[in-house]
């Protein structure tokens, strides 16, 4: 199955879908593109702190619904600029969380449980405000009648502990995660840090891996304590090198900053956006092509050094 | 030996971090106050994110909490879970030191960084909480960085993304919050503490140059000015060390 | 801090313990060992499945209170023999959990929160049977109010979920496990099936971990992602090579199936067992001893071939 | 060729399971029976144990679900809660099949793996648990191994360890529990399953040289033995891989 294909397949209009990733790394982007290209739409998207991704959906006009806990690219964008825009134009629905509500959130889909506790945000406004009516919950069988609740301590006291919060569990109809290694049946390894990608990737009815390398099933198994992600989650695996730029994937490529630059001064501007989706995007039909029309220069100057992982002579 | 007030900012704020200190940074200034903190006064000190790097060795500034930087000979790298367990944890959480930005503030020290207006039709959205909220909620201390402005130091939030100290001294107790709340908040003009009975926030010091009465002219609240004191500048050896070991790009000083 | 010391500081009469392994693999054997030497009494002790460190500790009478969810040692005992007898005797008082159960509560330990919910044992006399009393939860602060409470799904059938049992988190006063690797400072590496260890050891007040190898910290650095435990968690780190004999440990050893098959002969008899204390454990003043004493031959029997990390042609 | 009884349970067993199934097998016997349904008639299924192994390659037989043998050339090695999050997950948990043992067992297949007598005063305490309540509770198909002898087929349990069908066809739902539940029971005379509307056990094959009559003899309760069919002997193809590929050194068997 191609990228195209699994897009197809499995991100259907009106779905709800979370991406891996965070910021400026590892976020799924050749996929990201493809829903794009796709012109996909009405999609409720959940996210942690996935900056790049989200933006560039949500900049496309992907995107009615969106949970999440943070929008920003790190110092290219303290705030992702066409969600920033979308939500003050009211383009989109949001509802917020903090990233450790989120992270507790896909777990407790991939545990198969309703709900997670944790004494995060009492007293704060993620708790008195909601972004979802209470009527637009009831409305959609697909999210859950309450955005949080808290609760009295019904162990008395417990842990020196008198209140609770209890998070909904988040069960995506697809998630996409973008890793280093992956065999053909599915078994994933993430190298450096896992972000959130594996209780995504659990959570999920549906999975779409895309990766910089396929592997022989017997080089996974040779470190299975290596490998987070067993096969059985997996419903599509694609090789895409370079899947996860402009983001960077640890031990494979830095980010690149020249290109995170010019999407922030594109996307102050609509006009210059649009130009951008076209050009960029939309012109381009595969990942491939849109790498060739990055050029060949630029990803050597991203490449990683392999003692760090990164570019360490990167200009930034 | 001339410095900006960022650099000022940068070493006001690694000055108040100690050894045994585990240091929670985001993007920007607080990551370069976390550097400069263990390569100037606090070497022992643990760098910590919340991507789920613990003591990484930062040889390069990293850009975000998720730059492929912070995973580079770190003691562990795990996931958003794994460093969110460890502040709330009990044990591990109460020597964190947490490490915020904001756009407001208030004199509890509660921060918004989520929107600017109404909630549900924003005139200016943020970022939102990411893990600030989670952060300001766990950890027995947190330092906040805020450039000192009227429309920045609020009488009232828009909105409360991250606790602080809430309505008072027994504000996060009543919400069912871990004991904790904000320590420092290091401005460009000088440093504020929060006041052991009353939790409001007071003056601490006002960088060379500076005055109190400066400082109280740029923020919608009043406070207390009178334990106030001048600060030392940085040093020339601070500087350096800062410049040289911590930002030698200028990526963000 | 020799192994002596850390028993002596960290685990006194009383206190709340747990210990890392399952059934027969990676038990912290040389510290249970130290432990029956040292004759510390009335332990509360937490466990999931971890078969002989348990028994040796009940036989030894060291135990007066246990949480657990599994007594059994494989194939060797599968019910442990003298927690059996303890158990039948009530020498002991006993609280019953699911694995998941326990796993769970060592989790929310762990995580700083005062429960975890599951789906496991509705309708079950884990529910319905309470070990501990609750006057004796009662009268005991170290004790949550209630073994474990059934809960309607606040979230209004989220999940197709109507019910939910709540299990309260567990904070030991000291956890030990036994490890392949650490450094000096207490960051930890886990070879193979790391089973509960790393929530049992987050969750603990104090953490004594004994491993086979102290490496360079710079050796642990350059693969962080493979250390589950940052040294944070940790209070001492004592090397002890074959630390878990005679459970296995992965790529280091097997168990030693000579020794599993006399200890339980021994164990079904009174006067045996207490010979085999006499013995094995109390004439011994240290771990070293009691390896001296089993013998160079037989560790040689059960070294791990390192391709394969277990015995090959041990005969079992 | 000969067999023993073992040898045909194990059989048994193996019989049922499918190339897409998750097999979650214990110690003993149960882990025969997986091993030979992936090296006889199921060679695509994957072996999964509760310590967090999926996928092991098993050269050579583990004596208990933590043996280091489990460990080699898995898919996966994770921990406990990564097992049983499996199994409670909604979309992994329904391929996995639950291999399970008890000291007894009742009409709705629930099963009794903690005491015989008085919970706080035993006459005989067993193992506990262990993972078995979890497996019964979230797996949509178990299969238990079971002596067949009337103080192990009772009318009513003494302790209620891991749910099968609760009290009847609402059981589970009302309980709470998710939809799975007891499939095979298979001892050393025979095979049962449950029935489709009553939830009830009922006797689905006898093996060669065994009577219905004579397992009846055998339960404290009664079953519907209408359906009862005499079963296959294990084939020589079946008991010489049984014997050389899965247990050559006879642990077992």
């Amino acid at each position: 199955m191609d990228l195209k294909e699994a897009v197809r397949q499995y991100v259907k209009h009106g779905c709800h879908l979370s991406i891996g990733g965070f910021t400026i790394n590892r976020n799924p982007m050749a996929a990201v593109y493809e829903i794009i290209r796709q012109k996909i739409k009405d999609i409720h998207l959940y996210a942690h702190s996935n900056g790049q991704g989200v933006d560039e959906l949500v900049g496309a006009g992907c995107i009615s619904c969106l949970e999440i806990a943070y929008g920003g690219s790190g110092k290219f964008a303290s705030t992702c600029i066409r969600f920033k825009k979308a939500v003050q134009e009211k383009k989109i629905k949001i509802e917020d969380y903090s990233n450790y509500q989120m992270s507790l959130r896909f777990l407790a889909g991939s545990m198969g449980i309703a709900f997670l506790p944790t004494r995060s945000s009492l007293g704060s406004d993620i708790i008195n405000r909601w972004g979802f009516s209470r009527e637009f919950r009831q409305e959609n069988p697909r999210l859950p009648d309450q955005k949080l609740i808290v609760m009295e301590n019904p162990f008395e006291n417990w842990c020196d502990t008198k209140k609770i919060v209890l998070v909904p569990a988040i069960i995506p109809d697809v998630t996409i995660i973008h890793v280093q290694k992956a065999d053909v049946r599915g078994n994933c390894r993430i190298e450096g840090l896992t972000f959130a990608d594996v209780e995504q990737a659990k959570a999920a009815k549906n999975l779409i891996v895309t990766c910089e390398e396929v592997v022989d099933e017997n080089y996974l198994k040779s470190d299975p304590d290596r490998n987070q992600i067993p096969f059985l989650h997996a419903s599509a695996v694609i090789h895409i090198p370079h899947g996860a730029y402009p983001c960077a994937c640890y031990g494979y490529y830095d980010y690149d900053p020249i290109f995170l630059k010019d999407y922030a001064k594109a996307a102050g501007d609509d006009i210059q956006y649009h130009k951008y989706i076209q050009e960029s995007i939309l012109n381009n039909s595969t990942h491939d092509d849109f790498l060739d029309y990055i050029g060949k220069d630029r990803l050597k100057l991203i490449a990683a050094d392999k003692d760090y992982g990164y570019a360490k002579n990167l200009v930034r | 030996m001339g410095y900006t007030l960022k650099e000022m900012m940068a070493i006001a704020a690694a000055r108040e971090i100690q050894n045994s200190d585990v240091v929670f940074c985001g993007t920007g200034i607080s990551m370069l106050a976390a550097m400069a903190a263990k390569n100037i006064n606090a070497p022992e000190s643990t760098i910590f994110f919340e991507t789920g790097a613990i003591d990484s060795k930062l040889e390069d500034l990293p850009l975000a909490v998720s730059d492929s930087r912070i995973m580079y000979q770190a003691s562990s790298n795990g996931g958003l879970l794994d460093s969110f367990a460890f502040m709330q944890n009990r044990f591990t959480g109460k020597h964190v030191v947490g490490i915020l930005g904001a756009a407001q503030i208030d004199i509890y020290g509660n921060l918004n960084s989520t929107v600017i207006g109404d909630y549900n039709a924003p005139d200016v959205r943020f970022s939102g909480s990411g893990g600030a909220c989670d952060v300001a909620s766990f950890v027995s201390k947190t330092i906040i960085f805020m450039k000192l402005e009227k429309r920045k130091f609020k009488l009232k939030l828009d909105y409360l993304t991250s606790p602080g100290y809430l309505d008072g001294p027994d504000g996060r107790e009543k919400a069912g919050l871990p004991e904790g709340g904000p320590y420092r908040v290091i401005t460009d003009m000088g440093v504020m503490g929060f006041d052991g009975d009353s939790k409001k926030m007071f003056l601490k010091g006002y960088y060379p140059g500076i005055s109190s009465g400066k400082i109280l002219e740029n923020m919608e609240f009043n406070i207390d000015i009178s334990r106030a004191e001048k600060m030392d500048a940085p040093t020339p050896g601070e500087l350096t060390l800062l410049r040289e070991k911590c930002d030698p790009q200028g990526l963000i000083l």
